[in-house]
């Protein structure tokens, strides 16, 4: 049997008027790779907020490997040995890329073995030539794999992504569809996501949110036609 | 009955000094996100301004409404051209620079005034109430921070100015964007905060002893309050200034000015721990 | 980060030596003292803002509480080795208090600043009303405005009639200040350090790596804390008088001057910083041509216009473009805009 | 008021003497006077005409021919309110300028900063202000007047002028609390009342409370020892309220560093005080004073008490000299505790020998358009108050600030 890794039931947000979650219940496995659509402001961020505790639900339970970790802090489900990416870049820009990923490694090892670690992603990454540098003086997509270097570094069995791919070219999307399979050998995988080229390259299976709710769970290809979701898709772009 | 009139106007005056000794730096601080340790020397520079005008004869109620703001205004246009505009962006340096010419400016009025320069007396006589004598100046500073809060509201609310300094202030490059140099927007914003500064300093000047120093007394009162307001401009120093001037007018009546001053501190903590994003954080969120 | 720790330990400590030897040729030792134990004040600023990117307008708070604690319980005591102990425990345990009130209510940036600014104001006010009679801690007055003056000052530990002063004050503080840089370089290194430096660039992602920011600022602060209480006791013993004003909001915005002038992200900056005013003060009322305060300012004014970076690191950045070397490269400031809403 | 010209090269010509005293070099032949005052920074309101008296007195006696045949040079630092710069200079003076003898200290907390110095490097030291009284120790002299000399003669004349019940307002610190119990006692053995006593931390600024208060405990009297810039705006916020005119008010602090001048005419009228000095003291003594002062800096509207206790103090101090044929600290000791006097421009001040404190006398004055006018002269007022506490004769060896009870 396959372990669930990340459980939601009946989780609830609200601000003030505005419900931006509404009665989410979500299931993964370990080992799964699962991407979370929708247009804007259908709740998927809000969602993930929640779940990294970045957000406290208003109602609601989030388990992860079965323990209630409803309203913790994010550091504190960091150390359960998740790997977080919030959606815009999220790094220390005044300091080097290796330092950047050995503070992440060193939350879990010690100094010597955060380097070894450290070393070996970033050789991974293919961003050896770099290390050195400050990442305020790298271009975007290079960033983006540093952070996603800081969030792989410390082996997570558990790895949530805001839209990493936004913003990439196509060369540096391709590379960064190959670390999330490589990735999604050892850990559980969550991608928030709007560009549907991405997903469909990767995804198997999708979670549709809409008006804060889920919409409907299912494989890559039959939410892509569905008739539904289209209709969700399009009247936001009308 | 006399007694609690007297008290309402007390605390009413409480309320509306905070307003007025820190809508200068309000603005300022929302909108540049400059922290004028000046602000307190701006509002001396008012004060002397105002004994100035009024020793060449000039009408009081002119000097402190008009001449003042004026005054430091200019003082302020010229040193946001000479120092500030240089900093802006840069949250510690304007802090650096703005105590250096705190610093400078009380060397400068006292080689200039000295320490004993003869005051103004209120230009509105006591009057009894009841068994009470009733400082009238009070209404005068009452009205002129209901008046300076509605006309911000105005200014901010219903000219074309306005809407282009709220713009800037959510959105430094907006103004940009819309065809407008953020360098003059800023010197316009950091004239309008000097003169309320000045303005705030020549008001209270018929009712404080003032020498080149006094500025100090007013910063951190007026820096805690505008803080503890939050980001919503008006609201913000509407809600502070009113909380902080009941709460310190409370104990004041009740125990003593001193204690009255630490229970506003005390009320401080207890609100920024409470509302870290200050009042407008969590209220009235959006409102100007 | 270099791996030469015990390189620059060495050089660290022949440098120190060669001032200890050097300035006293130059400036007289009860001057120099002073300078010492302000720079070293500096340096607890400099340690939590510079590298922990807490903003705190109450530095003098932890100064007056630690020279007030040295003053109180050495009248009590009639000797100085508790006191200088607990001059350091108390701010500690105060800062912790604090800093945990403060950072595990995600109070950031400027709302940060104006909690430490309040905390030190109601000290201030506190101790500055204590004029009366009533207002005493064991044997010792707290004398309001005035001050406590007339304390047991330093001895050798053991032996209360056995007075450190003068000279040999001189090279206690020196040593004690070496010291002090010794273990803030140690601690930078270390991984709590680097740690702290990485929460000052980005406490979001430093959370989301499983960090637990409010615990490690509220060291940290604590740490500050208790090297501003060390060079608050150190200032009381100098002085042989402890007064209201060290508490005060000017104190503060000193010790912020001092950090930004000397180089803020430096560990040398805020030494220079402090020293440098503090002397140049010294200096200034030896004149009596035009106001001092004016003189000041303007030196503050054209400072920040001209050299905006703080002193240290324009002085780094100046010799490496001289001898071109790159091997320590400084790092620029970095200006923290406030953050809103 | 601005700084001219003469003010400017005065200065100048100090700073190039303080310059290039190669201090210990020069102390064969001339004699060293050290000076340390705020002449900038929140308390120069004070110390500025403080330090041109002391200038003026150097220059008088120099003028005169000096002391003992030498010239007298002054080494003046101006510690611009900040405490840490008067324990600077008052090592820098006695140990590397080792000067003859100090004047200077403002506030008491700066006195007690520099006065263990003085006394451990046997330096000759004059606190030249008017405080709380008690200090005991025999390398200092008090050329102030201290609050007994003050209060015992000005409650008695306050209360006649309006009646029995005091309400006493009081800076918050040593001073106030000291002056008010001294008030209280008095007010006491006149057969008055005290019928509240409030204090005051020198940055209060807000009087509005308190003035309902008064108003509430309804006195005959109120007695405000106020201190500083912020306590200033209780009298005019007293007068906004218009109660000027129905209770009288009476200070031992308001106008010493010339406060009245920045209260306007209206405002401070009718306030009555009593001080050792007032600008309008028609004495011959005076009258060459001003004039002097006149000719050296061009405008006298800036004496004030503390500037004459300065000034005598120094010329106390130059007559202890002068008897002694001495400048050795403890010739110089010996020939003050004569019970040496001079005339001063505030009459004749007499040191008192059991307690190092001056015997001086002490003038009721009313504040008239923005001066101070002399109602009565009560001549030769002995410190009363350190007296009960203070024997230097019996014990040479005493080194305390006492609290006196009372």
């Amino acid at each position: 049997m396959v372990e669930t890794v990340l459980e939601t039931s009946g989780l609830t947000m609200r601000f003030g008027g505005v419900t931006a979650s509404d009665n989410v219940n979500f299931k993964l496995k370990a080992r799964e790779l699962r991407c979370l659509i929708g247009p804007n402001g259908a709740g998927k961020s809000t969602f993930f907020k929640c779940v990294t505790g970045l957000l406290t639900p208003t109602e609601g339970h989030v388990y992860m490997r079965g323990q209630e970790v409803t309203g913790w802090q994010p550091h504190q489900i960091a150390s359960l040995g998740v790997g977080i990416k919030t959606q815009t870049p999220n790094v220390m820009d005044a300091l080097s890329v290796h330092e950047n990923v050995w503070l992440a490694a060193r939350r879990f090892y010690n100094i010597a073995e955060a380097r070894d670690r450290a070393d070996a992603i970033i050789e991974r990454l293919t961003l050896s030539a770099i290390a050195r540098t400050q990442l305020g003086q790298l271009a975007h997509g290079e960033r983006q794999r540093v952070e996603l270097g800081i969030v792989a570094v410390a082996d997570p069995w558990l790895v949530l992504l805001d839209e990493p791919a936004a913003g990439m070219s196509a060369q540096d999307v391709d590379r960064m569809t190959e670390i999330i399979h490589e990735l999604t050998r050892f850990a559980a995988v969550v991608i928030v996501e709007h560009d549907m080229q991405f997903i469909r390259s990767i995804a198997q299976t999708v979670t549709v949110f809409h008006q804060g709710a889920v919409l409907m769970e299912d494989n890559v290809e039959r939410v892509m036609s569905d008739p539904q979701v289209r209709a969700v898709y399009l009247g936001k772009k009308a | 009955m006399d007694l609690s009139f007297v008290i309402l106007v007390e605390v009413l005056y409480g309320v509306a000094s905070l307003v007025l000794i820190s809508a200068g730096l309000a603005v300022v601080f929302g909108m540049m996100k400059v922290i004028n340790l000046a602000h307190g020397e701006f509002m001396m520079m008012g004060g002397y301004a105002t004994i100035t005008a009024v020793g060449l004869g000039v009408n009081v109620f002119v000097a402190m409404l008009v001449i003042a703001p004026l005054v430091v205004g200019l003082i302020g246009l010229i040193v946001e051209r000479l120092v500030i505009r240089h900093l802006y962006g840069r949250l510690v340096d304007t802090m650096l620079a703005t105590w250096g010419l705190s610093l400078v400016f009380i060397g400068l009025a006292t080689m200039i005034f000295g320490n004993t320069t003869t005051g103004i007396s209120t230009p509105i006589p006591g009057f009894a109430f009841g068994g009470y004598q009733v400082n009238g100046y009070n209404f005068f500073i009452i009205i002129v921070s209901i008046v300076l809060v509605i006309a911000m509201y105005a200014v901010l609310r219903g000219t074309r100015a306005g809407l282009i300094a709220r713009g800037t202030m959510q959105r430094s490059n907006m103004a940009a964007a819309l065809g407008y140099s953020p360098d003059r927007i800023y010197m316009m914003t950091f004239f309008c905060g000097s003169a309320l500064s000045g303005l705030a300093g020549a008001v209270l000047a018929p009712l404080v002893g003032l020498v080149p120093t006094s500025g100090g007394a007013y910063i951190a009162k007026a820096f805690i309050t505008v803080i503890s307001g939050g980001p919503s401009l008006i609201a913000g120093l509407v809600s502070s200034a009113t909380s902080f001037g009941l709460v310190s007018q409370f104990f004041t009546f009740a125990i003593s000015p001193v204690i009255g001053e630490v229970a506003l501190l005390i009320a401080a903590v207890v609100l920024l721990r409470t509302m870290p994003q200050g009042i407008t954080g969590r209220f009235f969120k959006g409102k100007l | 980060m270099g791996r030469n720790g015990s390189h620059d330990v060495i050089i660290t400590l022949v440098v120190s030596a060669l001032l200890i030897w050097l300035l006293p040729l130059m400036i007289s030792t009860y001057t120099l003292t002073v300078l010492v134990i302000y720079g070293m004040l500096g340096l607890s600023l400099g340690l939590i803002w510079g590298f922990g990117g807490i903003l705190c307008f109450g530095q003098a708070a932890f100064f007056g509480l630690g020279a007030y604690t040295y003053a109180i319980a050495a009248i009590n005591i009639g000797e100085s080795t508790l006191p200088m102990v607990l001059a350091v425990l108390v701010p500690a345990v105060f800062a912790a208090l604090l800093g945990a009130m403060m950072f595990y209510g995600r109070l950031t940036d400027v709302y940060l600043g104006v909690i430490t600014l309040v905390v030190t104001l109601i000290l201030f006010k506190f101790v500055n009303s204590t004029a009366g009679p009533q207002y005493v801690i064991g044997n010792a007055r707290l004398g309001g405005f005035n001050g406590i003056p007339g304390f047991q000052t330093l001895n050798v530990p053991g032996d209360p009639s056995a007075y450190i002063w003068g000279d040999p004050y001189f090279y206690v503080c020196a040593i004690a200040l070496v010291a002090v840089f010794l273990l803030v370089t140690w601690l930078l290194r270390s991984s709590f350090g680097r740690i702290a430096v990485g929460i000052r660039e980005n406490e979001v992602r430093m959370g989301l790596m499983g960090y637990d920011i409010a615990a490690r600022k509220t060291v940290l602060f604590a740490i500050g804390a208790a090297i501003a209480g060390l060079a608050g006791a150190l200032f009381a013993n100098w002085g042989e008088i402890v007064t209201p004003k060290l508490f005060s909001l000017g104190q503060s915005a000193e010790i912020i001057i001092w950090c930004i002038v000397g180089g803020l992200g430096t560990r040398f900056g805020p030494i220079v910083g402090a020293a440098g005013l503090a002397y140049l003060k010294f200096m200034l009322g030896q004149q009596s041509m035009i106001d001092n305060t004016l003189i000041m300012g303007l030196i503050l004014v054209l400072f920040v216009v001209f050299l905006p970076r703080g002193l240290v690191p324009a002085v780094a950045s100046l010799l490496n473009s001289i001898f071109g070397r790159t091997k320590r490269k400084p790092r620029p400031r970095r200006m923290r805009t406030a953050r809103h809403g | 008021m601005s700084l001219n010209r003469r003010e400017l090269l005065g200065g100048a010509a100090a700073l190039s003497t303080a310059a290039m005293l190669p201090s210990a070099a020069m102390a064969a032949d001339t004699i060293q006077l050290g000076s340390i005052l705020d002449t900038s920074g929140i308390f120069d309101a004070y110390g500025k005409p403080m330090d041109q008296a002391m200038r003026l007195a150097v220059k008088e006696i120099n003028d005169a021919g000096g002391l003992l045949g030498k010239q007298v040079e002054v080494a003046a630092y101006d510690t611009q309110s900040d405490m840490a710069l008067y324990s600077q200079y008052a090592q820098q003076l006695t140990r590397q300028d080792k000067v003859d003898v100090v004047h200077g200290g403002i506030l008491s907390a700066s006195r007690e900063a520099i006065r263990q110095t003085m006394r451990k490097t046997k330096t000759l030291y004059f606190y030249n202000v008017q405080y709380e009284g008690g200090v005991c120790d025999r390398n200092i002299f008090v050329t102030g007047v201290t609050p007994a000399q003050q209060v015992e003669v000005l409650v008695p004349y306050a209360m006649k002028k309006s009646g029995p019940k005091v309400h006493i307002l009081a800076a918050d610190y040593n001073y106030g609390q000291i002056t008010a119990r001294w008030i209280q006692k008095f007010v006491e053995e006149n057969g008055g009342e005290v019928v509240a006593t409030d204090f005051f931390p020198l940055d209060v600024a807000d009087f509005g409370s308190t003035i309902t208060k008064i108003q509430q405990t309804a006195p005959d009297l109120v007695f405000a020892p106020l201190v500083g810039g912020a306590h200033l705006s209780f009298f005019r916020q007293w007068s906004a309220a218009g109660m000027k005119d129905k209770i009288p008010l009476a200070s031992t602090t308001m106008g010493v560093g010339n406060e009245h001048k920045v209260l306007t005419p209206e405002e401070g009228n009718g306030i009555m005080v009593a001080y050792n000095y007032s600008q309008e003291l028609d004495t011959p003594a005076n009258i060459a004073f001003k004039e002097k002062w006149q000719a050296e800096y061009g405008d006298t509207t800036a004496i004030h008490e503390l500037a004459v206790s300065t000034y005598q103090g120094i010329m106390l101090w130059a007559a202890g000299v002068q008897k002694a044929g001495s400048i050795e600290r403890d010739a110089v000791v010996d020939a003050l505790e004569t019970g040496i006097s001079i005339e001063g421009p505030a009459g004749k001040v007499t040191i008192d020998p059991q307690t190092h404190h001056a015997t001086v006398d002490v003038h009721i004055m009313e504040f008239e358009g923005q001066g101070m006018t002399v109602i009565e002269t009560l001549p030769q007022r002995a410190p009363i108050d350190t007296q009960a506490v203070c024997d230097l004769q019996a014990n040479p060896g005493d080194n305390t600030q006492y609290e006196i009870e009372i």
